[in-house]
């Protein structure tokens, strides 16, 4: 059995860096490039996506004994897509803007291929407890990705940052003045084609200093 | 709502790819050559087809009246994933000439956000039968046109001296990134409402 | 009641499709290779087309055909990067580490150039021009194409016209033993300390002609050690487990071809003379014969 | 009337007038001369004499090594100083005969067929051309008695003499067909009977009104027709020439026979003439020395085997102001990093070229204006076959066509970046022949 | 066979399990979500109809109302309408309207009109297709504050550049003029249907939607 | 390039050792120095608002085009010319008065957006002036689609304001006594929002062709651009082919839909000589490192640039379209270099001969 290979903390780490799902493996690219327009916004997707991967992860790994080979993958999408149902409902009862705002990307998390990938890579060849904290660490890389990358097209796009939004709460800063006529296209596709490219060449940037510096 | 201005939208002012982020991945992925580009178009052309015109079909007849809406997502997916896999082994028996061409990108098609989105859309839109048949073929096309271009970029940028932190995903992102700006002048040519 | 409806209809469809999956396994069989059917059987499945092949039985049969590497599967991991070389039979055999080494001495000044180059700045287009780079038409060029090929960045330039390749940093994978166009790289024995820096077979007046640390073949070096033979007018070492070359066999070559890293780094060898200082001392053979041909050469060149 | 050209092409500075006004003048025979076993494409020649041998003028010394092959003769009587490997033009040194002169110039017994040659039989013919060592004396030295004998379901219907000779600075075509037309034309005539072509073509480009003008009187009362051809290079490469005078086009891959053609050099001709008739081989050829640094810009009648020094000081040529010294021409010939290697049955330049000629500035980078592609007569794309052959594996780089191209040069000279788009061009060649090997 | 009943079952009981827990899951849910959506057009009528006698969209005030008048709404030709009253009275009108016209399709307004004077009382955004980003700066107090609180005949009702009263968004004129368009339409029906709207009986099931095309 | 020694060596190098013809860097100041004229035009229109754009635009671009090559380690080489005539045609297609830091947003992302990521000068896929102005035009829709009106007379450079907007983006006077008398709707503006009757006058008039209109920088002068359009043809830098079919197609379509109904669609000689058409036709859909290569692709690509512009203009929601066209044009280059790639000499009887066998 390849796994134990690596230690369970490493499990839980490498989602956040070396195998982070959007910067490295480039999984789940949709919601990150659609739902990012602010950092909340990222945040949430994140945490939707946390709660079906880390939940899915748990119940593969726990079922995966009695599923035969060749239904494995209707098996496992059933699986998510009750996952995903869920946090729909969920969200559209506790987090009803979070929801307007994200939309359509909730119920297709069900087709982000971290997600089943790790169930199927991961989740149904280890233990329960090797699969849900991969399947945290992936989701916080994921989770992180987002916030980041929903972060700077905020800020460069209004202005802004917004950590947290209900109804009329918010937790917002406003950090480059009331002035700033905000850079449009930021917020708009484009936008966000443009700053995942630049985020991942910051990426390639920072791993190749560190490469050099292990040598 | 005319079909034509619902091609138009799907295909061009509200391209799949490049301004709804549906398909990122394949986009991604399956656009190193232009040929293997032309055999994932037309195999999108024919699962997002038959996709939206079953799940359309399921929830008219059957979510709806039963009023159980929120089972949309696990019995859309499940529908999908199992039709386009069936098609795959029919087509992988059936005719390994098209297998070839086209059925080997079909289970590339299945777990993708295009086609599930494609599907939610319709509904969420309270399109007929008809506008749903050609929002189908306007999303596939559109995710032909961006897919192809793409592809042929990427093939030119084989040569090219890209810094080497910019080499792979960034650039292409990055290439995306204009061709969306580009799209963006078709924007306003399908005023809908 | 009204919370069965669910239930009824997910039995339902999941019913209707697993049965539609079970005939169409039947009815659809298709052969192919055991190996692909394993490797599809522990591939994840998602067919995200990561790989940039069209879904994951297509990266089945890449592999299968030889033309993927079993590392392009981004959500497998490395695990399965792993399981798929076994299934694949691509284990690397664990065989004493080898490094790369350049066998070549000649520096600007040891083998100064005969012409202005002008073109394509890489060895093979060098090595097709006559007269481009040094006097020297079988050593190293300089230009590293080898540092081109090299994915670790194993190998430097240093700033009189030679490259060295840093020992820790090469794995040994031989990628750039096929890029030098003058075949001036060796793979040798990690471990392996004296090396003969030449690989310029010309008869020893057209060696001396052309550069002033080439090998001779004035075969000192073998009565120091029975490790180095000699090939026609070339010594090398024969790299086995035999016996410990002394010291003494490096400082025996008049030419200073001979290096030993257990006194020099190459680096140090090869790009500041002043490191050898002791060494020159201890050879006055090499010193004489050094200024000699200096002269020659200047008188040579005017 | 428009004169005929190809498609595609250039129009360098020719610099022509410097030397085309000049008299072939003989070169006195050096002290020493270098027979080179190797002046031809194909298998090198094998020497057949050794140290201390006395040899005649004209006496083979070395022996072909195969049918595409050729023998090599001395060029002046005396003794074998050695055998042994001399600096070539191509760089690497390559086995020679070295020959002590004795300035005797004892002629070694020559049997030609003699006047009568228009009875002799074909094969008769090219025997003799065999036997003389003939070689392409346009450039690519290649065995003329192979060119002379195309498989038989290649029928010859047309002979071109070749004597565009587009190459900037060269005029020594020029003069030979100024000065010794009707050699050429006999020449002509016998490769013509060899062959059993009927229709006769002298192409000439229309810068040298004279040439055109002494061959067609040459030619007056002969089949043969004199075309004058639009001044363009690369004019005279010979797929380009069939297709300006005969509009016929070689295909990809093949040769002027593919299209029942045969293209021979001027020289070659001339040549042709003295060893079938009088069994003479090539001992000679014209060579034009010129350049900025030359000051007596000439066309030398030079002894094969003399090494370019002599040549070079005959002319006044300076090599102190000299950039660059190139055996042969500006567009196809090889630069040289030393005075000594000799001239070769295939030398007909020798160039000189000053300092600030020499462009030694870093390429730019391509920047797609397409100008390369616009110019190159076998209509190919070369920046495509640069990239992948600096970048590409061996099938990209041949499927861009890599093999069509005939080096002339014409792209590199256009590019406005200075790419050296031939030599690149030449690592794919070398790339892709690798792998063929590789292959088996 | 095996292998084929093993399959059949393993995915036909997950998934009607995963229908059960679903259907659990929607009992819980329903509730809130139902809850939800129609706070959020409760939010915007609230929002729109502030019964204060100057109305300031960058001040929040609780409106107290008799009735709900989320559900108290009507259909009048085409557009739905929500009626607010007090004391037995209606005093304000929150009418769905359409801008034409706009950057891209149609804006989806919600407008809020005092009945008595045909003051504007506020304006919501309800669906708009213009650049993301425009919606909030049409959602700017500051910017409803030229327009909120003004009678139909106390200013001109168009945007500066066509000789009005109003500021336009700088870049988006054409999204000002739609909105401005809405607003029309709305002061409109107030003025010429205004007995209509005050007679018409309530619509039975107020999440009715009124086909204002 | 590494010289080995010099002195009175000999060099070595590989045929050809003769080269003629034009240099990169000539071809690319040449272009330049052509669009000098219509450039100063625009200054003798605008005053100093149009000076500093310029000025802005190319000191910005040679500035990042140098950081970029310095942080990529490869030599400066701003004296190619390449990045100053990027930031000249960028400037060209922005509005007189832009402030100052969005020309330097404009040549940031033509730089080292469309350029540099992708591996500097020839590399990149897309036009980077264009790419510049779409950027720009969507991320500040307000600032650049403020058009100043031209003072027509030239009375002094400083007529008009340097910079006409603050921070925010809000129009501010400076020097100008009002607003609404300093900007007004482009020709295609007015033409998009009210009509062909609006612009009727203007149809045949003289203005539009010498350029007494306001726009771009670069759009209003439609003479001097075809001037130098022309120049640059004679000199060969640029090919018929793409220029003429690119106008060609405009000018059909324009005389199609103008039959059809010419209360709602302009005539030629309006669409020819408004706004971006002119350069777009003879600079910008001309750069040789996004265009096709080959005569017919050229065409294609000429046609496929007119007739999106003409489709933006009429039916989508900008007035006008020619930076689009030729942005969404370069993506299908790759496409159409390889379908148009000319046979090579001798294909012919190659294919012939093998089909004999
Ligand atoms: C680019 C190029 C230019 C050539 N120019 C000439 C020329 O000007 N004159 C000439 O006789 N041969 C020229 N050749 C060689 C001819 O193609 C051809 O080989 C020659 O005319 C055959 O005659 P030969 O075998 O007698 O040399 C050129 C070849 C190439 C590739
Ligand atoms: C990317 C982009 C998006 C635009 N979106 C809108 C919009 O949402 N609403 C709008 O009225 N105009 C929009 N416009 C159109 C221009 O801003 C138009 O010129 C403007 O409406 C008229 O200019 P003005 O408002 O500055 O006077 C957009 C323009 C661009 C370039
Ligand atoms: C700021 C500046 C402006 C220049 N303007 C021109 C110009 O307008 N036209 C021109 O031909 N060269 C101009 N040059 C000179 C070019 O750098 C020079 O022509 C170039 O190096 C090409 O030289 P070549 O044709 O000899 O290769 C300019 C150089 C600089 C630094
Ligand atoms: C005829 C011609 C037209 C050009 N047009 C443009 C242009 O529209 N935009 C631009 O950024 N650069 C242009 N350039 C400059 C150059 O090609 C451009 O910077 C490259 O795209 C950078 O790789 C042009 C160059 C030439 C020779
Ligand atoms: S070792 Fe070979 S490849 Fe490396 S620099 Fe020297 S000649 Fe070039
Ligand atoms: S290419 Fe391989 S063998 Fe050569 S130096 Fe680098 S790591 Fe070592
Ligand atoms: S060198 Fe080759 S590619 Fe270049 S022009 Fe000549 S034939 Fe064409
Ligand atoms: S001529 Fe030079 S710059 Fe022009 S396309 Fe060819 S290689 Fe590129
Ligand atoms: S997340 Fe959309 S296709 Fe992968």
């Amino acid at each position: 059995m390849p796994a134990n290979k690596t230690s369970h903390l490493g499990e839980f780490f490498k989602g956040l860096w070396k195998d982070n799902p959007i910067m490295v493996l480039l999984l789940g690219l949709c919601p990150a490039l659609a739902v990012t327009n602010s950092a909340y916004n990222g945040l949430g997707m994140g945490a939707a996506t946390t709660f079906v991967l880390v939940g899915s992860n748990i119940l593969v790994s726990i079922i995966k004994p009695i599923v035969p080979k060749s239904v494995r993958i209707p098996v496992y999408i059933v699986v998510i897509a009750a996952f995903v149902t869920v946090v729909d409902m969920l969200l559209k009862a506790y987090q009803y803007e979070l929801s307007r705002s994200l939309g359509l990307f909730v119920p297709l998390i069900v087709v982000n291929c971290i997600i089943l990938g790790r169930a199927e890579a991961f989740a149904s060849r280890n233990t329960v407890l090797r699969s849900a904290l991969d399947g945290l660490g992936m989701a916080l890389g994921f989770t992180l990705a987002l916030f980041f990358l929903g972060a700077v097209r905020e800020i460069i796009g209004s202005g802004t940052i917004t950590f947290f939004q209900m109804g009329e709460t918010e937790i917002k800063f406003n950090l480059l003045g009331k002035n700033y006529p905000g850079i449009l296209v930021m917020i708009l596709p484009p936008g966000a084609f443009l700053t995942l490219g630049f985020m991942l060449a910051a990426r390639n940037a920072i791993q190749k200093r560190l490469n050099k510096k292990t040598r | 709502m005319s079909v034509v201005i619902i091609v138009i939208m799907a295909m061009l002012t509200e391209n799949f790819v490049l301004s709804k982020f549906l398909g990122i991945c394949p986009f991604l992925g399956v656009s190193r050559r232009i040929s293997t580009a032309v055999g994932m178009s037309m195999a999108v052309l024919f699962v997002m087809l038959v996709a939206s015109v079953i799940t359309y079909t399921l929830q008219q007849y059957v979510l709806a009246p039963l009023e159980i809406g929120y089972l949309q997502t696990i019995v859309f997916i499940l529908v999908i994933a199992s039709t386009v896999q069936l098609t795959e082994m029919a087509v992988q028996k059936l005719s390994p000439a098209l297998y070839q061409a086209l059925g080997i990108f079909l289970p590339l098609i299945t777990t993708n956000c295009a086609v599930l989105g494609l599907a939610v859309l319709n509904i969420q839109r309270n399109y007929s039968l008809l506008e749903v048949i050609f929002h189908s073929i306007g999303a596939a096309g559109g995710f032909a046109i961006a897919l192809l271009l793409f592809a042929g970029i990427r093939e030119k940028l084989d040569w090219a001296d890209v810094p080497d932190v910019f080499k792979g995903a960034a650039v292409a992102l990055i290439t995306a990134g204009i061709l969306s700006l580009a799209f963006m002048g078709f924007a306003g040519l399908a005023p809908s409402n | 009641m009204e919370m069965m409806i669910p239930m009824f209809v997910l039995l339902g469809v999941g019913l209707v499709m697993a049965s539609l999956l079970a005939v169409g396994r039947k009815a659809f069989s298709v052969e192919v290779d055991p190996r692909q059917e394993r490797i599809n059987d522990i591939l994840p499945g998602v067919n995200c087309g990561g790989c940039g092949y069209p879904g994951c039985s297509g990266y089945a049969c890449a592999l299968v055909e030889g033309t993927a590497s079993p590392t392009d599967c981004a959500p497998g991991g490395a695990d399965l990067a792993i399981q798929l070389g076994e299934i694949m039979g691509l284990e690397i055999e664990l065989t004493e580490p080898m490094v790369a080494l350049i066998a070549c001495a000649g520096t600007d000044t040891a083998s100064p150039p005969l012409a202005g180059y002008i073109g394509e700045m890489t060895c093979g287009a060098a090595h097709a021009i006559p007269g481009a780079g040094k006097a020297c038409t079988r050593g190293c060029l300089g230009l590293g194409s080898c540092i081109e090929a090299c994915k670790f960045d194993a190998i430097v330039t240093t700033s009189n016209g030679l490259v060295i390749v840093l020992k820790e940093a090469c794995i040994g994978c031989g990628a750039c033993v096929d890029a030098c166009p003058r075949g001036v790289i060796k793979m040798v024995p990690k471990k392996e300390t004296v090396h003969v820096l030449c690989v310029n077979p010309d008869k020893p007046k057209l060696v001396k002609a052309v550069c002033t640390v080439g090998c001779t073949g004035c075969k000192l070096c073998v009565k120091q050690s029975k490790r180095f033979e000699i090939d026609g007018t070339l010594a090398h070492v024969t790299y086995s487990d035999d016996a410990e070359i002394p010291e003494s066999a490096a400082l025996a070559c008049p030419q200073g071809t001979i290096l030993d890293s257990r006194k020099y780094t190459v680096a140090a060898w090869i790009t500041d003379p002043s490191a050898r200082k002791d060494y020159d001392s201890r050879s006055t053979v090499w010193k004489d014969e050094e200024k000699k041909r200096k002269a020659e050469l200047k008188k040579a060149r005017s | 009337m428009k004169t005929s050209t190809f498609e595609g092409g250039i129009h360098p500075r020719y610099n022509k007038d410097r030397s085309s006004g000049e008299e072939i003048r003989p070169l006195p025979a050096p002290a020493q001369i270098v027979i080179p076993l190797s002046q031809h494409i194909g298998a090198p020649a094998k020497a057949c004499v050794k140290k201390g041998d006395d040899v005649l003028m004209g006496q083979t010394v070395g022996e072909p090594g195969g049918f595409v092959s050729c023998p090599v003769h001395s060029s002046v009587s005396g003794t074998v100083l050695s055998v042994e490997p001399r600096p070539g033009a191509m760089g690497a040194p390559v086995e020679s005969v070295v020959i002590e002169n004795d300035y005797a110039d004892r002629l070694a017994p020559m049997e030609g067929i003699g006047a009568d040659w228009e009875s002799a039989s074909a094969d008769k013919i090219k025997d003799a051309i065999s036997a003389a060592g003939l070689v392409g004396m346009g450039g690519a030295a290649f065995p003329t008695h192979v060119k002379l004998s195309p498989p038989s379901d290649k029928p010859i219907d047309t002979l071109i003499l070749n004597g565009a000779e587009c190459e900037p600075y060269l005029t020594a075509d020029h003069r030979l067909m100024v000065e010794h037309s009707d050699r050429i034309v006999i020449g002509m005539k016998i490769a013509a009977v060899a062959l059993g072509a009927s229709n006769l073509i002298v192409a000439v480009e229309q810068n040298k009104p004279d040439a055109v003008d002494t061959m067609r009187k040459a030619t007056q009362g002969e089949s043969a027709q004199v075309m004058p051809l639009a001044v363009k290079y690369p004019q005279g490469a010979e797929k380009q020439t069939i297709d300006a005078c005969l509009r016929r086009q070689v295909p990809s891959g093949g040769l002027p026979m593919d299209v029942g053609v045969v293209v021979l050099n001027v020289g070659t001709a001339a040549a042709i003439a003295a060893a079938v008739i009088d069994g003479r081989p090539p001992l000679e050829r014209v060579v034009t020395v010129t350049g900025a640094a030359v000051s007596r810009p000439s066309n030398l009648l030079v002894r094969i085997g003399t090494p370019i020094r002599a040549a070079i000081d005959e002319c006044g040529g300076d090599l102190k102001r000299t950039g660059k010294l190139i055996m042969g021409g500006p567009m196809m010939g090889f630069s040289q990093f030393s005075v000594e290697p000799p001239v070769t049955k295939g030398t007909s330049g020798i160039l000189l070229l000053e300092h600030k000629e020499i462009d030694s500035r870093e390429p730019d980078p391509c920047i797609r204006c397409g100008r390369c592609i616009r110019v190159c007569p076998m209509k190919l794309v070369p920046t495509d076959i640069a990239a992948a052959a600096m970048k590409g594996t061996p099938d990209q780089i041949s499927a861009a066509d890599v093999m069509d191209c005939m080096e002339c040069g014409s792209c590199a000279h256009e590019c406005p970046s200075r790419i050296p788009l031939v030599q690149q061009i030449r690592l794919g060649k070398a790339a892709v022949n690798a792998a063929l090997q590789g292959k088996g | 066979m095996p292998e084929t009943l093993k399959m059949l079952i393993v995915l036909t009981f997950i998934a009607g399990a995963a229908g059960l827990g679903l259907s659990a899951m929607n009992d819980v849910t329903r509730a809130p979500i139902i809850e939800n959506e129609r706070n959020f057009t409760l939010r915007s009528i609230r929002k729109v109809l502030p019964d204060a006698e100057k109305p300031d969209p960058c001040v929040k005030m609780d409106a107290v109302f008799d009735n709900e008048p989320m559900n108290d709404a009507i259909c009048v030709d085409g557009h739905k309408i929500y009626r607010a009253r007090k004391n037995g009275e209606l005093v304000g009108l929150a009418i769905e309207s359409i801008g034409d016209k706009a950057y891209d399709g149609t804006i989806l307004t919600l407008v809020g009109v005092r009945m008595n004077d045909g003051v504007l009382t506020g304006i919501e955004v309800l669906r708009h297709r213009e650049t993301p980003g425009l919606g909030a700066l049409f959602s700017r107090c500051e910017y409803q504050q030229q327009m909120v609180g003004k009678g139909p005949d106390d200013i001109k009702w168009s945007v500066k550049k066509d000789g009005g009263d109003i500021d336009q968004l700088s870049g988006a004129t054409i999204s000002s003029r739609c909105m401005l368009n809405a607003i029309a339409k709305a002061q409109r029906l107030w003025k010429e249907r205004g007995e209509e709207i005050a007679g018409a009986a309530p619509l039975e099931d107020s999440q009715e939607v009124c086909d204002a095309r | 390039m590494r010289m080995g020694q010099t002195g009175n060596k000999l060099y070595v190098s590989s045929s050809p050792h003769a080269h003629g013809g034009i240099s990169s860097s000539r071809i690319m100041w040449t272009v330049s120095a052509v669009l000098v004229p219509a450039a100063g035009w625009s200054v003798y229109l605008f005053g100093l608002s149009a000076l500093m754009v310029i000025l802005s635009t190319v000191i910005f671009c040679a500035v990042f085009e140098a950081l970029s090559q310095a942080m990529a380690r490869k030599p400066v080489s701003i004296r190619d010319g390449s990045a100053v005539l990027t930031g000249l045609i960028l400037a060209l297609t922005l509005p007189p008065g832009l402030p100052v830091w969005i020309c330097g947003v404009g040549a940031f992302v033509a730089i080292v957006v469309a350029k540099a990521v992708f591996g500097g000068l020839g590399q990149n896929p897309f036009n980077p002036a264009m790419t510049g102005r779409v950027f720009l035009l969507i991320a500040f829709p307000g600032p650049l689609t403020r058009w100043l009106v031209p003072s027509g007379t030239g009375e002094t450079l400083f007529d008009h304001p340097v910079s006409a907007y603050d921070a925010s983006g809000s129009l501010v006077e400076l020097g100008a006594n009002n607003i609404d008398a300093v900007t007004a709707a482009t020709p295609l503006g007015l033409l998009a929002e009210n009509g062909a009757h609006a612009v009727a006058a203007l149809e045949n008039s003289t203005e539009i062709f010498i350029g007494q209109i306001n726009g771009s920088l670069g759009e209003t002068s439609g003479l001097l651009l075809l001037l130098g359009g022309v120049f640059l043809l004679a000199r060969k830098i640029i090919s018929w082919h793409i220029p003429i079919s690119f106008l060609g197609s405009v000018a059909l379509f324009a005389a199609i839909t103008n039959m059809i109904d010419p209360d709602h669609f302009a005539g030629i000689t309006f669409h020819l000589f408004t706004g971006g058409v002119m350069i777009g036709a003879w600079f910008m859909a001309t750069d040789y490192v996004t265009s096709p290569m080959f005569p017919g692709g050229k065409i294609a690509f000429g046609i496929g640039c007119g007739v999106l512009t003409m489709v933006i203009r009429l039916w989508a929601g900008y007035p006008e379209g020619v930076s689009f066209a030729v942005l969404l044009m370069n993506a299908t280059v790759p496409i159409i270099d390889r379908y148009t790639r000319p046979k090579k000499f001798g294909w012919k009887r190659l294919a012939a001969a093998k089909g004999g066998e």
